[in-house]
């Protein structure tokens, strides 16, 4: 299985079907969804393949390894592998991947100028990408990954956003290129430092993690990378081009962007940011944890003033964000992991409410909550659904946000109690934004703007049933998950330098004993 | 004499085309003034050819000879063209290169 | 484990935590019943509508039943040998940390274990009478099952992070249930407001766990009590209040009060179950359950009391005040639980009388709410108590088994809360005096508004509306209500007489502590009878001997504050939200101008750089050529001054 | 001699002598071009600031380069440019009031900069003693073939770039050049029949015919003094640039001011 080229075919699959599906002529549109449908679901065939044949213990840090030269003269290499943390992201981005298809199966039907054709050739496309980004473990292949990704994004944006998608498309692009070229010229400073390391220039991953940098130098590099990850994640001040870019796209589009591609961000900062610049995180971790804390806290107050669904969710994100990153910086074990499995908690959770406002939204032709209103008593079903995701993103007790949300905060508060302090905030707030938006769109009277609005068709059930499934799933028992993460966030903290956190008094074995003598 | 000098005179005639260059409207004695640059410096490579005691100056010269002709060719194509389009010769009238 | 190996290690009356066996063995069963049912009714659509309620009921009597046996069998196990503990499954692994999903039944997990499928499966039955007429009863039933398993979840989890699951669980069904006719936009609120309310106090929890895994790597009970003795005063002071904290959340106790009162939105029997007999009671599981650590802090113990005492004040205030009948017993709840908190903050003077109030109370309490229910159910969804008036006579058994529940809040010997309350009293004059006369001015009070509710509702004359046709309720609803009748008379002595609720605590918060009281315990309780009659006999000069005017007379300012709830809503509104609302509001503007703002005006900036420097490009060829000039000069003057 | 004289170096008495002669007149005949208000006039001396040049290639030793320089230059090019202005029209002189703000000075002051710059450069700069050619003419056995070895040698590939240049720019001046046709070619027999046809079967009078001038645009003068637009080509009158004489100007102002008064 080792020598079979699985992420390479996982990640090309998706660019052939595209470039197939692209060309595929006028009146050919159902066909077009059904290639897509089905590459999606062999991919996923491919991921739970490779997930079963993982072994999480192993002593190298990567697994399915391919390498091939590429640029030689810049020690370039064609080089894909995966560990625990990557293979659970691209388990969850391939997993969406249906969803999402299925979900957006109407969406560019009603586009007049551009064709269904495109819409799923640039999702298959974004696919690729994001594969690829997940897989890369040569710097600059992750760096070429990371910036075409942003190329279907803009398209699918501008072409089958709704509303100022235009604007927002830009906005997302010019933001993500910025942040982008920061990447590329720390990318380039960290080759060249590899050059004076080394001697020999490289820019693959397990020569450059731990290498020894000194401390100034670190410092500007990790400033560049962590730039361009902290406007894609996206962290507060940088996050205005999330709620635009949420709003004009079409749902499935958010999902994929913001459920999954924004992880790639809090994906580098682990496997680059942490293990190439140690010294540097430990300097920056107080900032970029006052940071998190902020965006939990800012994120969630300002979704709860939204108004539009689409801007509310994607505010909701940057809190959740806030979270993830902040159980990153807390170099605990509970937090890392935690931070992964609150990352696809969050991709399900976000997935489950974008795709579910799109319901809402397609069947009422507008995006803002007040023109919805007692949607329950028409919509059971559908209110339903959209209760559920709001639960699944408040962290209710038995879906997966709550394992990811919890772990990230016990992680934090032991290494950063004040911080922890002040993110659990965003649990009495995230409940405000979510029941407020709740109460708004389903609960009180049947009003006239949901007047013979329609149930969820059979399609959408079967959208939001394997999301469903999923949450609960990683709620209840988060086990596998955390064996596969453990040891890879194991490994990329043990670059750090920082002491590991023990319990003051901890707790003795075999305490069989309680009660009674304590008075 | 110093063979020098002709490096000078290359300098002044470079110079005074340039000038010439920015100064003239008229596209024809605007060409006029390219030439001379060129020429300008054909002189200083032969000059440098001398001083070098090879003969690379020289055929570098006839190749700038060369493709300043071609560019005489397609110069002037461009005047009759703009001239028949827009009755004039003036290098200020064709001012459409911006927004 | 066998008997003797138990009795063996259990000397020096140390408790004994065995793998579950046997029938113990099941304890999975207990949640699994109810939230099989919960599935099957929410999930399966409308082709449950037809068995759904009846399914649901059958499963939390079975529930129930399984419970009774387990009950039969612990009583079987020596003392010491009662608690079992049962790991399903590890959750969460992560290094030396992990949680794990496992139960630990217990006296004080059974007694709940009891409690909550007694009531809640004569609720479901109830309700099969209740709800008889709702179009959504499905879901009615769908919501109390899971209402059920994440209350049966909280009570039984070995580890607090289970606590917490069952703890949100309740919460959420809670939410679910208050908002259920949320067609009603006040009720929807209602329910929000519970709800985030709720979530203030699981910051506590939150925070809670958090310092037990920094302080301990374990959130077990057992590694969080062994470890307990040895962590600084400091950490324990903090974990308690932590505690606290979210046990007011969840037990409306001050300041975390107000959203009891606006939770009767949701239909009657889930009052009886939820917001009277158990879920808000969970704030007193939780408080008694960690008792190793608020044993270890006299000033956790403080605050738990103080909370206690004032919330029991503030709800017999308030309760004096309300014409609403729900939100008068809703006052009274968190009056009574005001009493149990106080009592658990008594420490180990206290928790076994705690437990002994909780269950008393869920008993009657219930009762009353059924009672109310019942009544509102003859009255066309009447809850204005001035609406009432003779009702006696039109629904007899309604009004018996309200008188009951009525004598035995008040504390009326031998109904059940008169044991349970009196023991509190007992314990808080022994703590210390001006506790005890707070307690007992708090019975005088309970019993003038419970005084108040029952002769407004069943006694004087009629005051009904015209189109009012009061009659008594079906079978399957005066049944349920006839039977926590029963429990409310004969509760109290049964579990009082030989101390069997203490030693059957026991092994769980310890040996009840010897206290000793100026006064001799007769004495008390005569004065506590004694303030309680003159309570009722205040009430019957004013609502009984006098007229109750339909429209509420405008009353003293103290009244009005009590019906305002001592402007509890208006202070949350004006202290937290409004500020949060501009505050919100604010910041809203500040992202979309301030932060984007600087976006867009950098955006801005270039674009306006850039048709600035656009002017540059005349279009003139021979600009163009100058501008080659300078650059050209520019060029050659660097190298010639580089070379120089 | 010339040929001695550039293969000789350090430069003679009769070089210095030739160089103090050519010089000032090459750059008062560059200067010239700059100042003429006529184009021909700057051809001309453009012309003439060429055969300096080619004059002074020769001194060097660029033999074959000065005779290239006068046919090709001389010759073939400043023949071209002053086909252009013939088609261009030979009369426009260039308006020296100056456009475009403050060009005139920056031009001449940066000019005047870069000059500066590159005598300081040359003078700065330090030169091996001059050779001359000689020796690299007789390695090859001559001079044009010493050129000619370089070109075809060394310099082969630069060669085939630089012909492709050429045939390029050939194709390209006559596609630039190159009108469609927008009617269809009318044969000869139609022609003549339109024009038996037409009002004006005989052709039409000459332009500048009795008039003062005999140039295309001035329209000639019939009989009674006034001007015939027919006698100047159609282009010009859509154009508007005809040239009316004088003494039709004073009479077209006349009829203005009668229809006035």
């Amino acid at each position: 299985m080792n020598d079979f080229p699985v992420l390479s075919i996982l990640g090309l699959l998706p660019f052939a079907a595209a470039v197939v599906v692209a060309f595929l002529p006028h009146g050919r549109e159902l066909l077009a969804k059904q290639i897509a449908l089905v590459v999606s679901l062999v991919m996923l065939g491919l991921t739970v393949a490779m997930a079963i044949s993982f072994e999480p213990n192993a002593a190298e840090p990567f697994q399915f390894v391919e390498k091939t030269p590429w640029i030689e003269k810049f020690g370039i290499s064609y080089a894909l592998g995966v560990d625990g943390i990557a293979l659970v992201l691209i388990a969850m981005a391939v997993s969406l991947a249906p969803v999402v298809i299925l979900a957006g199966w109407n969406d560019a039907d009603d586009n007049e100028r551009h064709r269904p054709q495109t819409y799923f050739a640039l999702l298959l496309a974004l696919l690729g990408t994001i594969v690829f980004v997940f897989a890369a473990t040569d710097l600059f292949l992750f760096y070429v990954a990371f910036e075409v990704m942003l190329v279907p994004v803009y398209f699918l944006i501008g072409m089958f956003g709704r509303g100022q998608r235009t604007y927002a498309a830009v906005k997302f692009l010019l933001y993500s290129l910025f942040g982008g070229l920061l990447l590329l010229a720390a990318l380039i400073g960290l080759y060249v430092v590899s050059v004076q390391e080394l001697g020999t220039g490289t820019f693959d991953w397990t020569l450059l993690a731990g290498m020894p940098i000194d401390a100034d130098t670190q410092k500007i590099l990790f400033a560049g990378f962590f730039f361009a990850f902290a406007v894609k994640a996206p962290m507060v001040p940088v996050h205005t081009w999330l709620p635009d870019a949420a709003a004009s796209a079409t749902p499935a589009t958010s999902t994929l962007l913001v459920g999954v591609l924004d992880k790639v961000a809090t994906f580098a900062m682990l496997r680059l940011v942490i293990p190439i610049f140690p010294d540097a995180s430990e300097w920056a971790a107080p900032f970029v944890v006052t940071l998190a804390v902020i965006s939990i806290v800012y994120g969630a107050l300002v979704a709860i003033g939204q108004t539009d669904m689409y801007r509310l969710i994607a505010y909701t994100s940057v809190s959740h964000f806030g979270f993830i990153i902040l159980g990153i910086f807390a170099f605990t074990e509970i937090g890392g992991s935690g931070s992964v499995v609150y990352m696809v908690a969050h991709g399900l959770s976000t997935a489950a409410l974008f795709l579910v406002a799109g319901f809402l939204v397609r069947r009422r032709g507008s995006s803002l909550i007040p023109s919805f209103g007692g949607v329950q008593r028409v919509a059971p079903l559908l209110a339903g659904f959209f209760l559920l995701a709001g639960l699944s993103s408040l962290a209710m007790p038995g879906l997966a946000s709550f394992v990811g949300e919890l772990t990230v905060l016990i992680g934090s508060y032991q290494r950063w109690p004040v911080a922890a302090g002040i993110a659990v905030i965003g649990i009495v707030l995230s409940s405000l934004y979510v029941l407020i938006m709740y109460q708004r769109v389903a609960q009180g009277p049947e009003t006239e703007n949901v007047k013979g609005m329609r149930d969820a068709v059979p399609r959408e059930v079967v959208v939001f049933a394997p999301i469903l499934a999923l949450t609960l799933a990683v709620g209840i028992f988060p086990k596998p998950l955390f064996d596969v993460v453990n040891p890879a966030i194991e490994r990329t903290f043990s670059f750090l330098q920082v002491a590991p956190v023990e319990p003051e008094v901890p707790a003795t074995d075999g305490a069989m004993t309680e009660g009674g003598e304590n008075s | 004499m110093n063979p020098e000098n002709y490096l000078y005179l290359a300098s002044i005639l470079f110079v005074i085309g340039a000038v010439g260059v920015l100064v003239r409207r008229n596209a024809i004695v605007v060409f006029m003034c390219i030439e001379l640059m060129l020429n300008a410096s054909n002189l200083a490579f032969v000059a440098f050819a001398r001083l070098n005691g090879n003969i690379d100056g020289q055929v570098v010269a006839f190749f700038v000879m060369v493709v300043a002709a071609a560019e005489v060719v397609i110069g002037l194509a461009v005047i009759v063209t703009i001239f028949r389009t827009r009755r004039s010769a003036s290098v200020d009238d064709p001012n459409l290169l911006k927004l | 484990m066998n008997a003797a190996a138990i009795a063996q290690l259990s000397e020096g009356g140390e408790q004994v935590i065995s793998e579950a066996t046997g029938i113990f063995g099941l304890t999975w069963l207990l949640i699994a019943l109810p939230l099989l049912g919960a599935a099957v009714l929410l999930l399966g659509g409308r082709r449950t509508n037809g068995f759904g309620p009846l399914f649901a009921t059958t499963l939390v009597g079975l529930a129930f039943l399984l419970g009774m046996v387990q009950f039969v069998q612990m009583v079987g196990e020596p003392a010491a040998g009662r608690s079992f503990v049962q790991s399903l499954f590890t959750w969460a692994p992560i290094g030396d940390f992990s949680v794990d999903v496992g139960f630990q039944l217990d006296p004080l997990s059974m007694a709940f274990v009891l409690l909550v499928t007694f009531v809640g499966g004569l609720v479901h039955v109830y309700s099969l009478g209740y709800m008889a007429d709702d179009p959504d009863r499905r879901r009615f039933f769908g919501y109390l099952n899971l209402f059920v398993a994440s209350m049966l979840l909280l009570v039984l989890a070995s580890n607090y992070v289970l606590v917490y699951v069952g703890w949100e669980g309740v919460g959420l069904a809670s939410y679910l249930l208050i908002g259920f006719w949320n067609a009603k936009a006040e009720y929807a609120t209602a329910a929000k407001k519970a709800f985030v309310m709720n979530r203030v106090g699981d910051i506590g929890m939150s925070l809670a766990i958090m310092l037990m895994v920094t302080t301990f790597g374990t959130t077990a009970f057992s590694g969080v009590f062994s470890g307990v003795e040895e962590a600084s005063s400091g950490v324990v002071l903090a974990i308690g209040l932590l505690l606290l904290l979210a046990a007011t959340g969840k037990s409306a106790q001050l300041p975390l009060q107000a959203w009891l009162g606006d939770a009767m939105a949701g239909p009657t029997p889930v009052s009886a179950l939820i917001h009277a007999a158990t879920m808000v009671t969970a704030g007193v599981y939780l408080i008694v359950r960690s008792n190793p650590i608020f044993d270890l802090s006299d000033g956790a113990r403080l605050a738990v009391v103080l909370v206690g005492v004032l919330t029991l004040l503030f709800g017999a205030f308030v309760g004096t005040a309300k014409d609403d009948i729900k939100k008068a017993l809703a006052a009274s709840t968190m009056s009574q639980i005001g009493y149990m908190i106080l009592a658990a903050g008594l420490g180990p003077a206290g928790y076994a009388f705690a437990i002994f109030h909780l269950l008393t109370h869920g008993f009657f309490k219930a009762g009353l709410f059924l009672g109310a229910g019942s009544v509102m159910h003859g009255m066309d969804d009447e809850v204005n108590m001035r609406r009432y008036g003779g009702l006696r006579k039109a629904m007899p058994l309604t009004f018996i088994t309200f008188f009951v529940g009525y004598l035995a809040i008040i504390g009326i010997p031998p109904f059940a809360g008169f044991f349970s309350k009196d023991k509190i009293i007992e314990a808080a004059l022994a703590d210390n005096v001006w506790l005890g006369a707070a307690a007992i001015l708090g019975a005088g009070i309970t019993a003038f508004y419970m005084s108040r509710v029952v002769f407004m509702t069943f006694f004087g004359e009629r005051r009904w509306a015209d189109d009012a046709h009061p009659h008594e309720s079906p079978r399957s609803m005066t049944i349920p209500m006839v039977l926590l009748g029963i429990g409310s008379v004969v509760l109290g002595y049964v579990l009082y007489s030989g101390s069997r609720i203490v030693l059957w605590l026991e092994p769980v918060v310890g040996p009840e502590e010897e206290h000793e009281l100026a006064i001799p315990v007769l004495a008390i309780t005569a004065i506590i009878i004694a303030v309680t009659l003159v309570g009722v006999a205040v009430a019957y000069s004013m609502y009984l001997r006098k007229p109750v005017p339909v429209q509420a007379p405008l009353g003293t300012v103290l009244t009005r504050a009590a019906r305002q709830d001592f402007y509890q809503d208006a202070f949350n509104e004006s202290v937290f939200m409004r500020p949060g609302q501009y505050l919100t509001r604010f910041l809203v503007f500040f992202d979309n101008r301030v932060v984007d703002g600087f976006v867009n005006g950098s955006a801005a900036l270039i674009g306006g750089g850039s048709a600035r420097l656009r002017r540059w490009q005349t279009g003139f060829v021979r600009s163009y050529a100058l501008s080659m000039l300078a650059g050209a000069v520019l060029v050659v003057g660097i190298l010639v001054l580089v070379r120089l | 001699m010339i040929e001695l004289l550039a293969a000789t170096s350090p430069t003679s008495t009769g070089e210095a002598v030739a160089f103090w002669f050519l010089a000032p007149t090459a750059v008062v005949a560059a200067v010239m071009i700059l100042l003429s208000r006529k184009a021909v006039h700057s051809a001309l001396w453009m012309a003439t600031t060429m055969i300096v040049l080619a004059v002074l290639f020769i001194m060097q030793g660029g033999i074959f380069l000065g005779v290239v320089q006068v046919v090709v230059y001389t010759g073939a090019v400043m023949m071209l440019f002053l086909f252009v202005l013939m088609l261009v029209g030979v009369d426009a002189s260039d308006s020296f009031v100056e456009t475009l703000r403050a060009q005139r000075v920056a031009g001449i002051l940066l000019g005047a900069g870069f000059g500066v710059l590159l005598i300081a450069a040359v003078s700065r700069a330090t030169f091996p003693e001059a050779t001359g050619v000689g020796a690299a003419n007789d390695a090859a056995g001559g001079h044009v073939e010493a050129i000619a070895e370089a070109i075809f040698t060394r310099y082969v590939f630069t060669f085939e770039v630089v012909s492709i240049v050429l045939i390029t720019a050939a194709v390209g001046a006559m596609a630039l050049t190159h009108r469609e046709r927008l009617t269809p070619r009318r044969p000869q027999p139609e022609l003549s029949v339109d024009r038996i046809r037409s009002a004006h079967p005989t052709p039409h009078p000459s332009p500048g015919v009795y008039a003062q001038h005999n140039a295309v645009d001035t329209p000639a003068l019939l009989p009674d003094g006034t001007a015939s637009e027919a006698s100047v080509p159609d282009e010009l009158r859509r154009q508007g640039t005809v040239r009316y004489t004088e003494l039709e100007d004073a009479r077209k102002q006349e009829d203005e001011d009668g229809e006035q008064g």
